[in-house]
């Protein structure tokens, strides 16, 4: 009986091994891991999307590999790994920023490509690829704000966690645009910053709170995809259409419903997709030799004229941005 | 005598490889009450639990006022009107009296949904039978011990009963209690029930019961009316053996006390307590479970720290607040529910042994010196002629005689003055309780006072020079163990 | 009178009540905000969720065991559940769902119970593996992601409302959601079932002594296996309620409350070595929870401290209640000493 | 006899732990042999599992008592952050730290550790909370703390040499990370096996009341378990701060249940008094194999693993439950 189990848990632990083990291990040059921050979450799902499009186009070996939850710690692990396996060139979206940077730079101790995105002040990396200038994407949420807002009224900002690199520079940009161009508006001073953690629900009871708190709050400027549809289901419930308003990131279909309920007005974002895809292209770029200068052009929509970033010599912009409202929501395809 | 209530014949049962009963053929009559006596591991539980439906017979039958099983589940049992009323009484202590005497009725009627009224009227019947007394709101768990037997009594009566085992029904039982239950008995066999009443206390046999059977390794050795029976027989039977009573004899030899308390009281427990200990001396204390006789033990231990009046040792005043402070002053205690409070059942054998003197094993920096651990134990094992193959097999795999020779042997090894027992031979076959007994007497031989908590009668007066017995947390009877009987005891005590 | 005095002392829910009053004023002090209509409707739709939760732990608990499996348990029903219809592009009502949900709830829960009462394996044991397990299966083999697009049947009944309530000063207006009814059905159904079936008190009569509660003629195996199926059951309504609520699927967002819910329900004085407790009591308790959890920026206190608070309500709300225990103990046993002597 | 069979049963348990890393090391050998056979992941592997490996001790020893830690995250966090304040304190503006720094801060680490795990043995021992309960809300207000010190930031920026040294290899081929953990498992080994204290705690778990009755001081010895879990943890923590180079209060979330789980699968009775250090370091060193392992095979969704994780979980324990099983019947 004992024997019987332990073959039946063997068989268990490895069946899954075996059917994929079959399929792997196409001949190839370079392997290419791109490790998003967690693959629950739509964004990354539409970067897999991408990856695996652009997989099936190269002789490479390319893929994404994620961790099972958004911690950096596992993050950081699985990058550990990566390296051990010895691929060669790794694309990564950081949870942290600090806790990634000494595995970032083991790995290209051990020769490895690293090339990121939303980690604009990382230092151990080859480049970093942005999908347009962060100071220009916070302030134009800032302007999709202000339009929503008349232009006049309290407001504040939320982010998924007040470490996340790219998210707190939007914020940052989105205020700094507001005092340059909106003297009506004030940033409320109690709680200049909160956090969603990547959360729905997070960041439905903070909205909530915040404006049972603050009765002249009027606008919540979001910046995770995850922000402004949970603000927006406490706007609704508060029975604050057309008094308080948000603005930020968010996938098209999945917030189809919110914009044509007219609670948020638009919504800006890029191609996860394409990002995950113009990453790949770079690394192959980097590990081809191929010398990166000037106005690069990686072939991927809106990543054909990446520019470096003022100053920066690891930090490549592209251009522009998808602005999506009720009109157009559908236009994506995704 | 007329028909059999139930008959059990050439009864088999093995448990892989190892004979629990060999050829066992037990009857009852109609309102019978039959003694089943024998030794721990003699087959007594494995026979309730052949007649009561729980195990079933290797070989054999059993016959049910003349129907013939081959086996029964214990649905039939009960069915059949028998009903068991187990040690610990099988009760649920978190439940209302209510719920626990009316749950079995409710489930063998497949009943669904909970009707306050009925169970309550469930349980007044059940109530009355036996004139029991007591809030049926009360939650069972902060009862007495008899109170709960009771509520076991009772709902064994809610059913057409006509047989009730009861198994080592007065354990715990304080002697009024016991003729409490004793009255009851009597009194069910006046409503025709049946009892099998499963001891191994040889007073209580002769005081209650008309037959009896014993067992003995799985086989019947013997059966009859009670009247044939006598505690010599009754020995020899239940062990195969024949015991020499020896009188503890005691001479003073310094006029010092070792240990004295005066005055001692805690409130709501006894007060005003005085006594001294003498090296070579056995003191027993008896009385009734309420008497305080416990409480007094634990405060001598420091697990109930006295509130008044003072401790010496030697001599020397000293302030015994916890369990450590009395073996620091050479005091130890070997407590009365030996399972919970005396062992550490799953452990090793020689790790019992040596837990309480552990510190004085180890080199520096508190690392066990193996060694001395090694023959400690082994010495130990020895001297107390503990049965085991090998110490670091795990104490529960010990009898209850030889489990008390660990816990006695625990104590030993701190090197002790003073020793107190309470309940030392509880639950343990008569052939351990002889030996621990001469070994008893062996400690106080060799210089050792000791003190001896105990209801057993017999045992206080065949091992202690003096006898305090306690009433109601206080002293009322002071008297040298020559000099008395039990009957003069008995006298203080009730 | 003072027996029922001494009774009602004597137990935790008055405690805990105090204390549950005592924050709620220092909410009001501090915000204003507290006692309005609206607040007290987000409070109590805030509560559904952890609340049905708290009903299944609860039972497990009475019953003697500790289930940290129901989140992942429920995520992984209300994920296979809204994954299915949207697949099938189910446009009907919120019955189905539901009665989808409950299936899976079921099945999740049998396996649960399989091992526990069949096998008989520590209840943490087999529910911390089970929890994984479920994790592993939601996110491995349905490869789960946010859905941000629920059926358009449990968005509607998400945002149904049985009432509006409007904060008078502020116009502020809070939705009592249709959800609220189901919670209190599955409240007033575990009271019924806890205190007036035979199931129910098996349940207790287990907690107290399985031994005991197998001779007595409880079906101790069956009645364990059912228990988990019905937890599973009723957090698999509390996830896909969460869902209709949020108007979201999100896998794994429900995951690590496990450990509040139970410190609620142990809060509100159930024993965690099984056998009592009240349903009350339980809810209670939850209640404190939630409302601490969802104040602090009312209170004003920085979100970055919330974690000191519950943490702090838990070692005290626990340590207090350890306390009366140990107290009660203690009286209780000179008390009945006294009784003995005095017969 | 039964001694030996309980023996027996946990090196049943131990057997059932190799045979499962030894069929999956074939397993590997025979698919992956390349990606997984090479120093590198060794000692990525090595290097990887001490600051979960060193929290897992900790709950182990609480869980001999019949207790439990789940503080030990918070606790490790904690700790790495006050630590991490130090070193940016220490950190001149070269970026170099003082040769004493590194041995400072460990030693500050383990007072730290000490003292937040005696908070939790009084709170076990003196005030009577259920150690489930005590730890699960210590735990929380350690990560609170942290939460409200650093409002949720990352503390880093200071001097690398700290990271460097840690992460460091001796001889250039065993992890230091791995010696800490190795000295560690030696010493709780030792305290286990060899000293009084050990003998005390197993006993202890097994029934507090006898402990009682047979004189061992029980609160002090509770306070001691949580006070040695507290140091593993911070040291725990400590190696997290280096091998991240930062501190932040939700560094490692998902090792709390990892934890437990990695001392139940190493045959941990969570009722307390039975568990030995090698079952502990088998099921730690089983489950990073399967990890690692499948991460060598990019079809397979890393979420399998906690599948994975739970089954063996559960599938060692019904093994055990049919051996144990025989026993019972056979004692009868």
């Amino acid at each position: 009986m004992k024997k019987v189990l332990a073959m039946v848990l063997l068989v268990l632990v490895m069946v899954p091994v075996l059917f994929a083990a079959g399929k792997a291990e196409a001949k190839s040059n370079y392997e290419i891991v791109v490790v998003p921050k967690d693959a629950s979450n739509p964004w990354f799902v539409r970067m897999k999307v991408g990856v695996d499009e652009f997989a099936k186009g190269t002789h490479h070996t390319v893929y994404q590999r994620g961790t099972p939850d958004i911690d950096a710690t596992l993050q950081a692990q699985l990058v550990q790994d990566l390296i051990a396996q010895g691929v060669d060139a790794l694309c990564v979206v950081p949870v942290d920023l600090e806790s990634i940077e000494p595995v970032l730079a083991q790995a290209r101790k051990a020769g490895i490509v690293v090339i990121t995105h939303e980690g604009a002040d990382l230092e151990n990396v080859d480049y970093d690829i942005e999908a347009f200038s962060n100071v220009g994407y916070g302030a134009f949420i800032m302007d999709n704000l202000a339009e929503a807002m008349g232009g006049e009224g309290v407001y504040t900002t939320m982010v998924a966690s007040l470490t996340n690199g790219s998210h707190n520079e939007w914020a940052d940009a989105g205020v700094a645009h507001q005092k340059a161009n909106y003297p009506k508006m004030t940033l409320l001073a109690a709680e200049k910053r909160v956090e969603s953690f990547d959360n729905g629900d997070v960041a439905y009871n903070v909205a909530k709170e915040l404006f049972k708190k603050y009765p002249n709050l009027k606008g919540i400027m979001g910046t995770s995809s995850y922000d402004a549809p949970g603000v927006a289901r406490a706007i609704e419930e508060l029975g604050l259409i057309d008094k308080a308003f948000t603005s930020g990131t968010g996938m098209p279909l999945d917030n189809a419903a919110l914009l044509e309920s007219g609670i948020v007005k638009s919504l800006t974002l890029w191609d996860p997709a394409l990002a995950g895809q113009a990453m790949i292209a770079l690394a192959i770029k980097v590990l081809d030799g191929e010398k990166i200068s000037g106005v690069v052009d990686l072939g991927v929509d809106g990543y054909t004229a990446l520019q470096f970033k003022e100053g920066s010599k690891t930090v490549l912009e592209g251009e522009g941005w998808i602005v999506i409202n009720k009109d157009n929501v559908y236009d994506f395809g995704f | 005598m007329g028909e059999s209530l139930l008959k059990a014949v050439n009864i088999y049962k093995s448990f892989v490889g190892v004979e629990a009963l060999k050829n066992v053929t037990f009857e009852i009559k109609p309102g019978e009450i039959h003694c089943l006596a024998g030794e721990n591991g003699s087959g007594k539980s494995t026979l309730i639990k052949i007649i009561s439906g729980v195990y079933t017979p290797d070989a054999g039958y059993m016959e049910f006022e003349g129907k013939r099983f081959s086996k029964i589940t214990p649905i039939d049992a009960i069915k059949n009107g028998i009903q068991v009323i187990y040690q610990d009484f099988s009760i649920f202590p978190n439940l209302t009296v209510m719920e626990n005497l009316a749950f079995n009725s409710e489930l063998a009627d497949r009943r669904k949904l909970v009707n306050h009224k009925r169970m309550r009227q469930i349980a007044e019947e059940a109530i009355a039978k036996i004139d029991f007394k007591v809030d049926l709101d009360a939650i069972v768990g902060n009862l007495s011990v008899a109170e709960k037997q009771m509520i076991a009594i009772s709902r064994a009566l809610i059913f057409n009963t006509k047989l009730i085992i009861m198994d080592e029904p007065t354990t715990a039982l304080t002697r009024r209690e016991v003729s409490n239950l004793f009255k009851i008995i009597l009194r069910l066999k006046e409503m025709g029930i049946a009892i099998l009443f499963v001891s191994h206390k040889l007073n209580e046999v002769f005081e209650i019961s008309e037959n009896f059977t014993i067992l003995r390794s799985g086989e019947r050795v013997a059966s009859g009316s009670t009247s044939d029976l006598d505690a010599k027989k009754f020995t020899y039977y239940m062990t195969g053996r024949e015991f020499q009573v020896h009188r503890f004899e005691y001479e003073k030899v310094k006029e010092e006390p070792i240990f004295s308390v005066d005055k001692i009281g805690i409130e709501g427990s006894f007060s005003n307590i005085s006594f001294d200990v003498h090296s070579g001396e056995i003191v027993g204390i008896t009385g009734l479970l309420d008497s305080g006789r416990t409480e007094l033990g634990l405060a001598l231990f420091g697990i109930k720290p006295i509130e008044e009046g003072e401790i010496k040792m030697r001599g020397k005043r000293i302030k015994l607040t916890n369990p450590r402070r009395a073996i620091h002053n050479k005091i130890g205690y070997l407590p009365e529910d030996r399972l919970s409070e005396g062992l550490f059942l799953s452990q090793s054998i020689g790790d019992n042994i040596v837990i309480s003197e552990i510190d004085n094993l180890s080199k520096a920096f508190g690392i066990l010196d193996r060694k001395q651990r090694r023959d400690e134990i082994k010495q130990w094992v020895k001297n107390l002629a503990i049965a085991t193959p090998n110490p670091a097999n795990a104490c529960q795999t010990l009898s209850g005689g030889n489990q008390q020779r660990v816990v006695l042997a625990k104590w030993l090894a701190c090197d002790l003055d003073l020793l107190i027992l309470n309940g030392p031979t509880v639950g343990v076959d008569i052939g351990s309780k002889h030996d621990i007994h001469s070994i008893l007497q062996d400690l106080a031989k060799r210089g050792m006072g000791l003190i001896i908590i105990s209801d057993d009668l017999p045992e206080v007066l065949e091992n202690c020079s003096r006898i305090l017995v306690l009433k109601n947390g206080q002293v009322v009877g002071d008297m040298l163990a020559s000099e008395s009987d039990e009957k003069k005891i008995l006298s203080y005590m009730m | 009178m003072k027996n029922r005095l001494k009774k009602l002392t004597s137990r935790n829910e008055p405690y805990i009540f105090l204390v549950l009053l005592a924050v709620c004023i220092l909410i009001e002090i501090r915000s204003g905000q507290f006692f309005s209509p609206n607040n007290l409707v987000d409070i109590a739709s805030a509560m559904i969720v952890p609340g049905l939760m708290a009903i299944g732990a609860f039972m497990v608990i009475v019953s003697g065991g500790i289930d940290v499996s129901f989140p992942a348990l429920a995520s992984l029903s209300f994920y296979a559940t809204t994954k299915l219809l949207l697949d099938h592009n189910y446009q009907g009502g919120v019955v189905l769902p539901f009665l989808i949900a409950i299936g899976f709830g079921a099945l999740l829960g049998a396996f649960n119970g399989l091992f526990i009462s069949y096998f008989k394996l520590p209840t943490l044991i087999v529910t911390l593996g089970s929890s994984s397990v479920f994790k592993g299966l939601m996110q491995g083999a349905l490869n789960s992601r946010q859905l941000a697009v629920i059926p358009t049947g449990m968005r509607e009944w998400g945002k149904k409302a049985l009432f509006v309530a409007k904060n008078p000063v502020s116009g502020l207006t809070s939705r009592m959601p249709v959800a609220f009814l189901v919670f209190l059905f599955a409240l007033v159904f575990a009271f019924f079932l806890l205190r007036f079936t035979m199931f129910g008190r098996g349940i207790y009569a287990i907690g107290g002594s399985e031994v005991s509660a197998e001779r007595a003629g409880f079906r101790v195996v069956l009645t364990k296996f059912l228990l988990y199926i019905m937890v599973g059951m009723i957090a698999s309504v509390a996830g896909l309620i969460r869902v209709c609520m949020m108007q979201q699927a999100h896998p794994t967002n429900m995951l690590g409350m496990e450990m509040n819910i139970i410190a609620g329900v142990v809060l509100g004085g159930t024993a965690i070595t099984g056998g009592r407790g009240t349903l009350l009591g339980c809810m209670l308790g939850t209640l404190l929870i939630v409302i601490v959890e969802n104040s602090l920026i009312l209170i004003g206190i920085p979100t970055s401290w919330k974690s000191v608070f519950t943490g702090a309500l838990i070692i005290i709300g626990t340590g207090v209640s350890a306390y009366q225990v140990m107290h009660q103990g203690k009286t209780r046993s000179s008390k009945g000493k006294k009784q003995e002597v005095a017969q | 006899m039964n001694k030996k069979r309980n023996k027996l049963v946990v090196d049943r348990h131990m057997f059932r732990l190799i045979v499962m890393i030894v069929a999956w090391m074939i397993f590997i050998a025979f698919t992956r042999f390349r990606k997984f056979y090479n120093l590198v992941n060794f000692q990525t592997m090595a290097a990887q599992f001490p600051e979960f490996g060193l929290m897992s001790l900790g709950v182990m020893l609480t869980m001999i008592t019949g207790g439990i830690d789940l503080s030990v995250v918070g606790n490790a966090n904690l700790t790495s952050i006050l630590m991490a304040y130090l070193l940016i304190n220490m950190t001149d503006v070269a970026g170099a730290i003082p040769p004493y720094a590194i041995p400072l801060v460990f030693f500050l680490a383990i007072l730290i550790g000490a003292t937040l795990g005696i908070f939790n043995g009084l709170l076990v021992s003196k005030a009577h909370i259920p150690p489930i309960l005590a730890t699960l809300g210590s735990g929380e207000l350690y990560t609170g703390i942290c939460m409200a010190l650093t409002k949720g930031n990352a503390v880093s920026k200071f001097s690398r040499t700290y990271a460097t040294t840690i992460n460091n290899r001796l001889f250039g081929l065993i992890p230091v990370q791995l010696i800490i953990f190795t000295i560690m498992a030696l010493l709780v080994w030792f305290l286990l096996s060899r000293t009084v204290f050990g003998t005390k705690i197993y006993m202890l778990g097994t029934s507090a009341t006898a402990a009682k009755f047979s004189g061992l001081k029980t609160d002090t010895l509770l306070i001691k378990t949580y006070l040695l879990s507290g140091i593993v943890a911070a040291l725990g923590g400590m190696i997290m701060l280096a091998n991240y180079n930062s501190a932040r209060a939700d560094y490692g979330t998902v090792y709390t249940l990892q934890c437990v789980l990695i001392v139940v699968l190493g045959g941990v009775n969570p009722v307390g008094g039975k568990g030995k250090i090698s079952g502990v370091i088998l099921a730690i060193v089983l489950l990073r194999m399967l990890e690692t392992g499948l991460n060598r095979f990019p079809k397979i969704s890393s979420y399998y693993i906690s599948l994975i994780w739970g089954g063996v979980l559960i599938l060692v324990m019904v093994l055990n439950f049919f051996t144990e099983n025989k026993r019972v019947r056979r004692k009868g």
